[in-house]
């Protein structure tokens, strides 16, 4: 990436004119529309590749989560940062990155953004500013913090936004970060998505507060703030302010999205530990669902939806055929790249 | 006998010594209700409680913290980090203050715990979760270093751990969660800094810890039809270290190597071969030859993962390659 | 340290007529006096040992600080755990260690507490409950975690007190100390000295929040806790009722106590970052000082005072002679304890 | 050539990087305004100013992190750990995020980043401030490690490694800060990688790092009066290593000595010592014979500091009692 960066790219008006308004252009609303549906149909893709044993390792699901990244992504510009969970096919399809290039990575092929060397746990993607994607749970929030200084520093209006689930706020380096952030004031934006659990955990059991995230704001001088995670207008309108923000160089944000995951931790989780009937209530609030009633009051034709619906099952339909098609990556790549000269020699 | 999973045997181990000993405390992620990610831990909540078998937050200097603390004041805890790559986390603790704090305090404080966690490859799990970090541990004075490579070894081994008075990290190897074999009856408590010969051979010794165990011991069973006859060493602890039995066994063939799972640089590998060669070294009719991942971070995919760390066929490839194989004069 | 421990043993009656009367007895006053004098002066006799290169290595004195050691010492019954800081030498004297321990260690004798072998940032003495002392920032949080855990579980009203840095609260550990001590209502007590510097840097510059400890409070769901650390009277208020709580099995406090060293960071810190005229208004705050006072306020009699602070000085005159008459230890100690069995072996 | 002390050195290094390149920033505990706390940033701050030399908190993964994700978006940070020792509670970035991520991404990401730490024994700082730590970077793939021994390194190998494109760790030795030296003028980049024969004997052949080094040589002085000519080789980088130059080195004597600060086990001359017998194994005359710290925590008087790590009068005595001093045939 090159060191001068000192304009600001913008997008269409049509967003400005929505914050002006506080209202969402149905251009945008649609495309936050297309970005869930995209996610979801990833997601329950990768989870029949499961089943088909076409995926490799381990592998976590955000089913129930996509209202998040389509909120966040939609609120961001080309060259922000975006640094992605362990649980991040959705934060990364929804900057830009294709399905092919996440399916593929979780079966393994050449075709994944990382020619199946990273794995599920590691999808980034250089070219849509889909960063280094930590295992390591909180791992990428001081990470995060070191691109929004180096947007600092070179002056551009560059944003970092770094996710991490309920449980992670536990964690030392959560503090660490938040603490450096708000010092520097910098263009960083925590994302919470708090969807009550860590693992087969209750956050809340493990946790000295009610909310991991926004009760610790003001441990680092920050505004509380909890949100419905599960509604992509809310995301989007919390995100842009909070964007707004940080490129003003007022500083940092902490967003804690209230959300639910519908499947399993992993691959190999049934969810036994749910009490009963909470599935049920979340998937009342399931977040494709209520944006597409949404759409639909706003007057939002259902063919037009219908399309948008057709055209993510084509996609998805292609990713997963172009994936399958995809070869195993040579075993060569093993032994490369350790070093910028591309090579794993550590002596002479 | 019974025949055990080598997860069984973890559970098995743990429960044996939280009924002889009330100060026995077990904690770590989902640890409990859950059974632990790797379900190694099944049923322990249900018969000690939630006093004794306990989910922490996601927390690892906490979790090794109060391992330490608890340990030095009458407790005995086992404490789990879900993957061994996990203790970067937490690596003070087990680098700094746990391993030296009785040595700097000299002798005031003994730390009784054991470190319990799921370690090596072979799950597609990425560079991040699939680290074989023995040498990690071997690495800091203070701490002594185990890794079963079996059912038995696991009910014995840990039993003997969580009695030891000094702190242990107990290496359970993924890929061995689902092996069974027998394991004696009763309680069980084997002794740690013991060696194992597992396969008793005159040409070539073969030393192996954890999941290069029973591949090593395929590979001898392949040299065999060559007409090479392996010993396979099992060394179960790193630190205490069974020197006696390493020398006894490289005095016996005069060709030795060692098989792990850790990339190259400075692995328990690059000790026992030091070692080896100061001690034996005019026992010795070649070089001691390391066979090793290379020094790479573990790729994910099933193809390239299985490329890189030491397999059967390598195993046997290396060795061939190398005995220079006449008989011994 | 035996497992059974279930009685709680207590000090004399005076102590609890004085919180039931909200007022301190004379000789708990007295008694604050003398430990705040006796550090004090052994403090300064370190720091003439330094300039008669008697001590090896580095030293942290806690020159000013007193009032802190001194009135969480007297809260506290013998059996209680203390952690003390790299920073400690009052925080072993309160305990009742000797002063030949503390000076002998510094000098790096045999009769040192450790034999030397830990140095004068790990003062531990198991006898006086004083523990394990970390020179890494933060790490005895959790270990103090830990002690308490243990006395929760092994049923006794043991209660552990950690001690910490205004810098140090910036750090992982606490973080993930606080929060489990919080969720296990731990008997803890975290005690934050602020002495507004973390080495030579001001630590609100590079801290979120004004209050590095007690801002974080409510980040674990516990009170803001910030009171005058340069008034024995007070620390020792605030421990009672921190210490009854705890007992009470109500879970752990934080409390930031605000003080200020008169000394430099270390042994080669000649303190230039300090603003000109700082060091003189923390002077008039001295704690000795201002306790030497209220005490004569009181009516306790100048000669009274005089004859403690002679004591002191007798003890710290004795406990250096003890010191340089004491041999240098064995090289075979450097050898030894690593092991339980008392020895170095790895191998057989 | 002008004179400067170590610590002055690294002042130069930095400076002279800085003022070339403005992605070069710096950032660490007291290293800005205080000039660093082993006084080997002074100057910093004035000339760069606070935008460019920064006083961190105390959160040292904070430190790694942020060095770490500003590497990878266009700046060549420098990051001080104090003390070497406190990499442990940074060690998760060391270990697994840092040095792993470029291979993990097949790639799609550099980490041109230095690490700098004061390291090593010989100021009486105990067990948690005086280690040597070289082989717990050595054994991390992905991760340059650098250990000078004289100012000169000091400048060259530090310019070199903050233009490396990839991540450094760079270990000061505390007990070389005051050492005063010669240090080319003007622009002075050295390479990272090459060994240097700082002394060239026919005997045997002394393998050291950093402050090992000033001791084997003097060791070598008085080994010579003893009519044993001793080759000093000073590794100065231990990833990458210069294999040739040590190969060359021992095959010319044969008899190989190691000298290391670390304790035993695991260290980077196990590694050494494997690697030289793997491949020079019929060159040698004797094993390779270690010199090292015991394995156990560093005590903190001067007495029994001195006592453990190597010491010249050490290094000369294991030398004599291992050398079986005859004439090569
Ligand atoms: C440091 C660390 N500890 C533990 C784990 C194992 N682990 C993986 S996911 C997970 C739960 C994370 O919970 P949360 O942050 O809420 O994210 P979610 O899974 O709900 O998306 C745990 C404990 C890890 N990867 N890293
Ligand atoms: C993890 C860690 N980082 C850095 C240091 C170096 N260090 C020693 S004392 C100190 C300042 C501590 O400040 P504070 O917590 O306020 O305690 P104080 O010195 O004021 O008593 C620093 C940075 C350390 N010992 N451990
Ligand atoms: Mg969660
Ligand atoms: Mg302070």
């Amino acid at each position: 990436m090159s060191m001068v960066k000192t304009k600001q790219t913008t997008k269409a008006g049509a967003r400005k004119a929505a914050k002006a308004a506080d209202d969402i252009p149905i251009a945008i609303r649609l495309a936050l529309f297309r970005s869930q549906v995209e996610a979801r149909y990833c997601e329950k893709r990768a989870y029949d590749l499961f089943l088909q044993n076409l995926v490799k390792g381990t592998s976590h699901l955000a089913l129930g989560q996509e209202a998040v990244s389509a909120g966040v992504a939609m609120a961001l510009e080309k060259d922000d940062y975006t640094y992605p969970t362990f649980r991040g096919h959705h934060h990364v399809l929804a900057r830009g990155a294709s399905m092919t290039s996440v399916l593929g990575e979780l079966m393994g092929r050449e075709c994944g953004c990382l020619s199946g060397k990273g794995g599920s746990m590691h999808l980034s993607s250089v070219e849509h500013g889909v960063m280094a994607s930590c295992a390591i749970l909180g791992a990428s929030l001081p990470i995060a913090v070191g691109t929004a200084w180096s947007s600092q520093y070179r002056g551009t209006s560059q944003v970092t936004v770094a996710f991490f689930g309920d449980g992670t706020a536990n964690i030392g380096a959560f503090h660490e970060a938040l603490n450096m952030a708000a010092v520097w004031k910098l263009p960083v934006i925590f994302v919470c998505e708090n969807n009550l659990y860590g693992e087969y955990t209750v956050t809340t059991k493990v946790t000295a507060v009610e909310h991991p995230a926004a009760d610790r704001a003001s441990a680092y001088g920050l505004e509380r703030i909890i949100i419905d995670g599960n509604d992509a207008d809310v995301v989007y309108r919390t995100m842009q302010a909070a964007v707004a923000k940080a490129r003003a160089g007022e500083g940092p944000s902490m967003i804690e999205c209230m959300t639910y995951r519908q499947s399993g931790h992993s691959r190999a989780d049934p969810a036994h530990y749910r009490p009963p009937g909470e599935l049920d209530e979340w998937k009342k609030k399931d977040p494709v669902v209520i944006y597409r009633k949404r759409l639909l009051d706003l007057g939002v034709k259902e063919a037009t939806l219908k399309q948008i619906e057709d055209e993510a099952m084509q996609k998805v339909n292609l990713a997963t055929e172009e994936a399958k098609a995809s070869p195993v990556p040579p075993v060569e790549l093993a032994f490369k790249d350790v070093w910028s000269n591309g090579g794993i020699q550590w002596r002479n | 006998m019974a025949e055990l999973s080598y997860r069984e045997a973890v559970v098995a181990a743990i429960a044996q010594e939280m009924r002889r000993d009330e100060r026995v405390v077990f904690l770590g992620e989902d640890v409990a209700a859950a059974g632990g990610c790797f379900k190694a831990t099944v049923g322990l909540l249900e018969e000690f409680g939630p006093k004794r078998v306990i989910d922490t937050p996601i927390s690892e200097q906490a979790i090794l913290g109060a391992a330490m603390g608890a340990s030095s004041t009458g407790l005995r805890p086992i404490a789990e980090i879900m993957f061994s790559d996990f203790l970067a986390v937490c690596w003070d603790y087990i680098a700094n203050e746990i391993s030296k704090t009785r040595y700097m305090t000299n002798g005031q404080f003994s730390f009784p715990l054991v470190i319990r966690t799921a370690n090596g490859a072979g799950s597609r799990f990425g560079a991040q979760h699939s680290q074989s970090l023995e040498n990690w541990a071997m690495m800091i004075p203070g701490i002594k270093v185990v890794a079963p490579s079996c059912p038995a070894d696991v009910k014995g081994l840990l039993a003997a751990a969580i009695r030891d008075p000094d702190p242990v990290v107990f290496f359970e190897h993924k890929s061995l969660y689902a092996m069974k074999g027998e394991v004696p009856d009763g309680e069980y408590v084997d002794e740690l800094g013991k060696a194992k010969v597992l396969r008793d051979g005159k040409d070539i010794t073969i030393i192996a810890l954890a999941a290069m165990v029973p591949r090593s011991l395929l590979a001898a069973e392949i040299l065999q039809a060559d007409g090479i006859s392996a010993t396979v060493l099992d060394l179960r602890s790193l630190v205490p270290l069974d020197m006696q039995t390493i020398i006894r066994e490289t005095v016996k063939t005069g060709r030795v190597f060692t098989v792990e799972e850790n990339p190259r640089l400075c692995g328990w590998g690059a000790e026992i071969s030091s070692l080896i060669t100061e001690e034996c070294f005019f026992d010795l009719d070649q070089p001691v030859v390391r066979i090793t991942t290379p020094h790479i971070p573990l790729p994910a995919t099933d193809g390239l993962e299985d490329a890189v760390i030491p397999s059967v066929d390598r195993i046997v490839a290396e060795i061939r390659r190398s005995v220079d194989f006449r008989p011994r004069i």
